[in-house]
């Protein structure tokens, strides 16, 4: 069969000037399909905010300025930043290899409680060492909390979905209890666990802003796993096993192990957002300290289709949405429950806003590869 | 533990500003109206929609910005993790007062206050270490005692059901004090002490005072919440008495509805912010307010309750003010 | 068995049905959506826009029926949106899921807040249990089947519909078809479009009545978030129920007895951690999958959209 | 103009991301004619035929039906017309019912209810008519593909149809069973029925068909009716050049044995009673290709698995190289140069959303030079994907193309360059040629032979008896898990027949 001319059987030379432009510029053109989708939801969002008379216009100032306007907001919103985009990356991997887990929440709070222990608990260590050790700690935790649902997959074939799901429902409840007694703060009239000591905790990288190492840290952890996943062996029999774990059996590639490693890296993934959450700006653990950045980040994921760059701008789109709608309210008054309705309304368009991209990059590249 | 650093209970009689009728606030109107409006920003951690506790609060500041025309701002579902950066958006935006309402928000205010000499925080909370800052909280026992008084002398079955979130130091201390006061008056009553888990899961907490009820409770006190009004519901299909918290909950259902113990959590607010345009507050000071602030009271009583109920009520708040009674409990449950 | 233990069997077991309804119906509506090959992960949202039109019809109208059909018509037009979004846009059904459960959790909390904005908040008008006469005051039979109200019937009666139009109509075989393989389903004539619109919508109002539910039969009052979570348990329950009807009425009144003893046993005050008991329903799911549950295979398309050529 | 035929396409385009599978094909039917399709993988048979029943849509063109323009072409459309299909990939549901899969979109005689019994018994009827015996209760993902084939083709017979579309129905047919289907539809042609045959075995297509079209890249060669043309001049159409059918092979003395299959055995795990394989023993030279010969399912892949370690034997043992490898791993043995080429590509062989450069280096991927340190080397294994497609021929714009957008010949393509591309010393090959064209059907040959004049060792299990008798130099007969007898290139087919039928046998 012969190959055709990159444009498909699109004519009119505008039109293929288009697609030529899409076809080398993808990445760019979906990102500004996303923006253009954000604009409309903001549009919606601001008639029905005007409708609470409220002036959309400043609604809508306050959310950018509070996400990036002053110097704080920033801080902020790259802070809310870090945990996302590891749950996001925890998804992303699982998906890879073929796993469904939705537990980065259950395993973010797994790994905030390892790093507490470590942090709070182990004295007189110097801090490189200590971060080193509470990293390592949540990594451990999160691991073993994906590893319940990895166990019961592997062994008895039952469903991650729901495993996951209800190993979330559980972690909260355990953490809860833990905050109660066990790890409880011994100096604090309320029930939160003891705070950790000054060496585990990461240091503020841009004054006068909540801004902590994390940040860096998670840039660095988003490249080393996408190399994982697409320049190793390992990854690739992750892949693999992902794709079609019969191929993989047939091509010697052992299955078990592969497996094993997916989890690791999924759940510890997930761990190492909680301790690094921990040690960068709560200290210690509060109850309801996650507020979800384990299921934000299934959409951060999604959003950003598994490759770096979507997912670290989709996770700065969910830590502006965090912050700036913080501001819309202290700003412009808006209400509580309009927030959720603009939130939604751009998760919502956003994904939609996708078969755009993907019938372009189709005409355009070929296959839905 | 905790009952180590329980907070210093100051006497309000001379610090607590004598709260009054507004209607009598004349001067105060004046000034404030010609210079620039004081800004006041408010801090929920939960919806303003519960019914209770923050809607009470928030109802106050929206009363105190007609009063007074302050220029407000509030912030509603804060989780405690990010309730620093709130506080700190607020005071990089100059307000003139920034009151957090929730106790667990207590450390994070007098962590950020001190960053912000000249701005004043307040909290409902136990503790303000810095000259900024004012803590305000009813004794939130003092009420729930006099209603364990109604429910000790009301019960037959000696069964209390009590409904509440989790297992709170302030919940534990409700408990403990509906414990106090059943027993003051018959030392057989009982407590079920039932956790929903959640603020604002009606339904649980409907089922959750049904099964109390099953069990032989036959008065159910609810204090969980937007679940309370759910509990309430509960008693009106069993026909069992109720006894309601934190707001009136007599609309609900009048003729099981006992009475309510109100912790008048719209009063913190107004006394911060009066006691900010008058100067006559003290700050860096925890102030406990409680049934002789009038800050918490029992709401008119229904008609089942028979008067020696009413006036062992009347003789259990004249000991209080005497302080004849002590203060609940916060560890443990005291009959165990 | 003295009769403080027969109480408390009794009320658990009536409770652990009141308490598996409001799961029962979106797990239903979740299924029929991914029999015929759509994931439906908005049912947390569809349940609290049931909750919300419900309670606010049934306000507003003094008629518990009209709140029910307005929160019905409001499940639909979620259903139509998810639909329109996995079938025509074919973009992720999950993440779509999620944000129609944000923007629910949004909208009704913002229409609520627009009629009602006082501490008083106002009653809706329930559906009354069902007055079965004498029969209702059969001792123990009376209070755990016979106390309900007509929904709660309506629940168990789906759960027959549902199976019997899968497993017993030509339609329902084809419907499945649809979600096992499309292409399949289509080369054998089969409108897979048209069938997979339709599973959504009805799944979407399935949900709403699981929401409606605890506005008109549980509690007169609609409040933020009231769903508190059960549609995401409502979708372990289909993978728990093994994509059949029966099995998911089973997997919503494990989750409910599951519930309702957790609650019982705090009655009984064993000083047991109430965290721990509150985990018993999660944890009775991951046994229940392990122990009779096994593997479970769900329709091959489930999640994938189909392309046509 | 178009009126006089029964079918007529009209400058018919399709094209797929990157792939130009229809070029401006026009083609004419008669009524009450058998016309074969013929052509190269991926010359665009099937979706010439998937347009036609609506399962794709042309980009351009028009389709001209019993002299009317047929322009709503969808599978409903089409059903309605007595258009009928059976598809290359059985269209048919893994775990549904047999039972159920033919009812699929029936119309019950009183709707809603689905009368199952009802069915059954038409049913039964259509399967004794033709002679097809089929169990209905069992699941389809239960039973051998060759059983499935049988099912598409009840399907379609107990649907009737004017218009009867098969495409490649008997690449997994043995050659009676092929018989058996020619039987029937000669017989529905004389009752009227139009036929139209993909396959690409000439000898079937020259004994069934009226007209024969030959389609090469998307293009329509010629059409040609059988009298006037022979199965050399089809052949050099469709690839362009002669293809031979006999191969000469130097007969050499056997060398060291290399493989050694010691009385292997394999219980069923869910019927202990049952064995499916039973004290099979076979000795594999240095380069000889040894063949087995056998109906579909009767052991064959289980043994495969065995000696690629996929599964463990419940007894004897196996050897390479003189070492028992019985426990080995799978990798362990691909690193000792076994190659193994699995019969369902599309889910053992290959992952079908990977790209092609990915599936050439599945087995090797960690191996130097893919993997340098802790890296795959892109470019490395990209000059080798590349080299793949060129070397074997592989129809596509780029190794960057998913496979399963490949056509299914061009799959097998992409299976057996990787194989033979890796070192290799002992080759395990199952149906290597399934649906694959007469050119790459021949290059795959000589590929095995050459092979073997290397000194390789091939195991080359088949159902093809044809394909077997050609290439190996010694041929066991598998039947129910046993070898039941032993032959050549030169013994008497009809003997083997009977063997792999299972109707006599050598040993005891
Ligand atoms: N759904 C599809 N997506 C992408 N490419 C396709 C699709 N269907 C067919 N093709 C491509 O179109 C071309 C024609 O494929 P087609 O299946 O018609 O060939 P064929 O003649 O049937 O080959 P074979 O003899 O292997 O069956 C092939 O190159 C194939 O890769
Ligand atoms: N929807 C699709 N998306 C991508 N690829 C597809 C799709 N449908 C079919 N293909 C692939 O395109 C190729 C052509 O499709 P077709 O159904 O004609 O199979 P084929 O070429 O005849 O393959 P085979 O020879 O294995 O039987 C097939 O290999 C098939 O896997
Ligand atoms: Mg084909
Ligand atoms: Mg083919």
């Amino acid at each position: 069969m012969s190959e055709l001319s990159t444009t498909g059987n699109i004519s009119s030379p505008f039109k293929d000037r288009v697609m030529r432009f899409a076809s080398k510029n993808m990445g760019f053109v979906s990102t500004l399909i996303s923006i253009a989708a954000i604009g409309l939801a903001l549009l919606i969002g601001g008639i029905m905010i005007s409708f609470a008379g409220i002036n959309p216009w400043e609604a809508i100032t306050y959310l950018v300025k509070g996400s990036f306007g002053n110097r704080y907001g920033f801080g902020e919103t790259l802070t809310r930043f870090v945990p996302l985009l590891f749950c996001s990356l925890s998804f992303a991997i699982a998906h890879k290899s073929g796993f469904f887990n939705v537990g980065a929440e259950g395993q973010l709070m797994m790994g905030a409680v390892g790093a507490v222990l470590v942090g709070a608990y182990i004295q007189g260590l110097n801090p490189v060492l200590h971060v080193i050790l509470c990293i390592l700690a949540g990594i451990v935790f999160g691991a073993i909390w994906a590893g319940i649902a990895g166990v019961l997959k592997i062994f008895f074939g039952s469903d991650e979905l729901i495993n996951t799901m209800m190993l979330n429902y559980v972690a909260i409840l355990l953490v809860d209890y833990l905050i109660h007694g066990p790890i409880k703060s011994p100096d604090s009239y309320l029930y939160v666990s003891s705070t950790i000591l000054d060496s585990a905790k990461l240091p503020i990288i841009l004054s006068k802003t909540p801004l902590h190492l994390g940040f860096i840290i998670s840039l660095l952890v988003t490249a080393g796993v996408f190399y994982l996943v697409y320049r190793t062996p390992i990854g690739f029999q992750m892949r693999t096993v992902g794709a079609n774990r019969k191929a993989a059996a047939y091509a010697g590639i052992n299955i078990v192990w592969a497996t094993v490693i997916a989890l690791i890296t999924t759940g510890g993934l997930a761990g190492m957002g909680g301790a690094i959450e921990i040690m960068g700006t709560q200290f210690k653990i509060v109850n309801g300290f996650s507020g979800g950045y384990g299921y934000d980040g299934i959409g951060v994921a999604v959003m950003g289709r598994y490759n770096p760059i979507g997912i670290f701008l989709a996770a700065l789109l969910f830590a502006v949405i965090r912050v700036g709608m913080g501001a819309m309210q202290r700003g412009a008054g808006v209400p509580f429950p309009l927030l959720n309705v603009i939130q939604g309304l751009i998760i919502i368009l956003v994904i939609a806003s996708g078969y755009l991209t993907n019938k372009l990059s189709e005409t355009v590249i070929g296959g839905r590869a | 533990g905790p009952a180590a650093d329980k907070p210093v209970v100051e006497e309000p009689a001379v610090d607590a500003p004598v709260v009054e009728d507004p209607a009598v606030e004349e001067p105060v109107v004046e000034e404030p109206a010609a210079e620039e409006p004081l800004r006041v920003a408010m801090v929920f951690s939960t919806t303003i929609k519960d019914d209770g506790y923050a809607q009470v609060a928030y109802e106050s500041l929206m009363m105190l910005k007609e009063k007074y025309n302050l220029e407000v701002s509030y912030q509603e579902s804060v989780p405690d993790a990010t309730v620093k950066d709130v506080l700190r958006s607020y005071a990089a935006e100059d307000y003139d007062l920034i009151y957090a309402h929730q106790l667990y928000f207590t450390e994070a205010v007098n962590e950020v206050a001190p960053e912000f000499p000249d701005v004043k925080f307040g909290v409902t909370g136990y503790m303000a270490n810095s000259p900024n800052v004012i803590a305000l909280d009813a004794t939130n026992w003092e009420s729930v005692y006099l209603a364990g008084v109604v429910a000790g002398m009301m019960t037959e079955t000696n069964k209390i059901a009590m409904v509440t979130v989790s297992q709170s130091p302030i919940a534990l201390k409700m408990v403990n004090a509906m414990y106090m006061g059943a027993t003051s008056q018959n030392p057989d009553a009982e407590i079920m002490h039932l956790f929903t888990g959640s603020f604002d899961d009606v339904v649980k907490a409907k089922e959750m005072a049904t099964a109390a009820i099953k069990d032989g409770a036959d008065i159910v006190y609810a204090n969980c919440g937007i679940g309370t009004v759910g509990a309430i519901e509960a008693a009106k299909e069993y026909n069992t008495y109720a006894i309601g918290s934190s707001v009136d909950r007599g609309p609900l259902a009048p003729e099981i509805v006992l009475t309510s113990n109100v912790l008048d959590s719209g009063r913190y607010i107004i006394i911060a912010v009066e006691g900010l345009l008058n100067g006559d507050l003290e700050w860096g000071k925890v102030y406990e307010l409680g049934v002789k602030d009038g800050v918490e009271y029992l709401t008119p009583f229904n008609d089942a309750v028979p008067q020696e109920v009413k006036d062992a009520v009347e003789q259990a708040t004249q000991d209080m003010i005497d302080g004849k009674i002590a203060t609940p409990e916060t560890e443990k449950y005291m009959w165990d | 068995m003295d009769a403080a233990w027969i109480t408390t069997i009794v009320t658990w077991l009536a409770m652990s049905i009141r308490m598996s309804i409001p799961l029962l119906f979106p797990s239903l509506g979740g299924l029929i959506a991914q029999k015929a090959g759509v994931y439906n992960f908005g049912l947390e949202g569809m349940m609290l826009c049931g909750a919300y039109f419900g309670y606010y019809g049934s306000y507003m109208t003094g008629s518990p029926w009209i709140g029910l059909l307005m929160g019905m018509a409001s499940g639909a037009l979620l259903g139509l949106l998810l639909a329109f979004t996995s079938i025509h846009l074919r973009v992720s059904q999950l993440v779509t899921g999620l944000g129609i459960g944000v923007f629910s959790l949004g909208i009704t909390g913002f229409l609520f807040r627009l009629i009602s904005y006082d501490t008083d908040t106002t009653a809706a008008i329930l559906f009354p249990s069902i007055n079965f006469g004498k029969l209702g005051s059969i001792p123990v039979i009376g209070d755990i089947f016979l106390s309900h109200s007509w929904l709660v019937y309506a629940g168990f009666v789906m759960v027959i519909l549902t199976a019997w139009f899968f497993y017993h109509t030509t339609s329902g075989l084809n419907f499945r078809a649809v979600g096992e393989n499309p292409q399949v389903a289509e080369t054998a004539g089969v409108n897979v479009i048209v069938n997979r619109y339709l599973a959504v919508v009805v799944s979407g109002i399935l949900a709403s009545m699981g929401g409606a539910f605890l506005t008109l039969t549980q509690t007169a009052y609609f409040t933020e978030n009231i769903s508190a979570g059960r549609g995401w348990i409502a979708i372990s329950a289909i993978v728990l129920g093994k994509f059949n009807p029966w099995g998911v009425l089973l997997a919503c009144l494990l989750f409910g007895a599951a519930d309702a003893a957790q609650m019982q046993i705090q009655v009984m005050n064993l000083g047991i951690p109430y965290q721990f008991l509150l985990m018993i329903p999660y944890i009775m799911a991951m046994l229940a999958m392990v122990g009779f549950v096994g593997k479970v295979r769900s329709p091959a398309a489930m999640g994938k959209p189909y392309i046509k050529h | 103009m178009a009126e006089e035929f029964y079918l007529s396409f009209r400058n018919i385009r399709k094209s797929f991301p990157g792939v130009l599978a229809l070029d401006d094909v026009s083609l004419d039917i008669y009524k009450g004619q058998i016309h074969a399709l013929l052509g190269e993988n991926g010359a665009g048979k099937s979706t010439l035929m998937n347009i036609l029943y609506g399962l794709y849509h042309q980009d351009s063109g028009e389709i001209y039906f019993e002299g009317e323009k047929y322009t709503q072409n969808t599978p409903k459309n089409a059903i309605k017309h007595g258009i009928g299909m059976i598809h290359q990939h059985f269209m048919l549901i893994p775990n549904f019912t047999v039972l159920e899969n033919l009812i699929l979109g029936q119309s019950s005689p009183n709707p809603p209810k689905l009368e199952k019994e009802y069915f059954r018994q038409e049913i039964l009827k259509v399967a004794e008519k033709f002679g097809i015996t089929v169990d209905l209760d069992l699941l389809v993902e239960e039973i051998s593909v060759g059983m499935q084939q049988k099912i598409e083709i009840l399907k379609a017979l107990y649907k009737g149809a004017e218009l009867l579309i098969l495409d490649e129905p008997t690449s997994v047919l043995t050659p009676q069973e092929s018989q058996e289907l020619f039987k029937m539809l000669l017989d529905l042609n004389q009752k009227g029925t139009t036929i139209i045959f993909i396959s690409h075995k000439l000898k079937e297509v020259m004994q069934i068909s009226n007209r024969i079209s030959v389609l090469r890249d998307g293009k329509l060669i010629t059409t040609l009716t059988k009298e006037d043309t022979t199965p050399n001049e089809l052949s050099r159409l469709m690839v362009g050049r002669e293809i031979t059918s006999r191969y000469e092979k130097s007969s050499e003395a056997c060398g060291e044995t290399v493989l050694v299959i010691d009385d292997i055995s394999l219980v069923d795990h869910h019927n202990h009673q049952r064995h499916l394989l039973k004290n099979v023993n076979l000795n594999v030279c240095r380069g000889e290709i040894v063949g087995i010969a056998g109906v579909d399912e009767n052991g064959q892949k289980e043994l495969a698995e065995i000696i690629s370690g996929l599964r463990k034997p419940t007894s004897g043992k196996i050897l390479m190289f003189g070492q028992d490898v019985t426990n080995y791993s799978t990798r362990q043995l691909i690193e000792m140069g076994l190659s193994y080429i699995p019969s369902d590509r599309r889910n053992q062989g290959l992952v079908m959303d990977f790209k092609i450069s990915e599936n050439a280096i599945l087995e090797t991927h960690y191996q130097k030079p893919f993997t340098k340190g802790i890296s795959l080397q892109k470019k490395v294994i990209n000059q080798f994907a590349d080299n793949l497609i060129s070397e074997y021929d592989v129809r596509t714009p780029s190794i960057n193309v998913p496979v399963k957008n490949l056509s299914g010949g061009n799959q097998q393509k992409v299976i057996v360059g990787r194989e033979f591309l890796k070192k290799t010393h002992i080759l395990l090959v199952m149906q290597p040629t399934w649906g694959l064209d007469v050119g790459a059907i021949e290059f795959v040959h000589r590929k095995l032979l050459e092979a073997r004049e290397n000194g390789v060792t091939v195991l080359l299990i088949s159902t093809d008896l044809e394909e077997v008798r050609k290439l190996a130099d010694r041929i066991f007969v598998i039947y129910e898990g046993e070898i039941v007898g032993q032959a050549d290139s030169t013994s008497d087919v009809e003997e083997i027949g009977l063997m792999m039928a299972g109707s006599h046998r050598q040993y005891r």
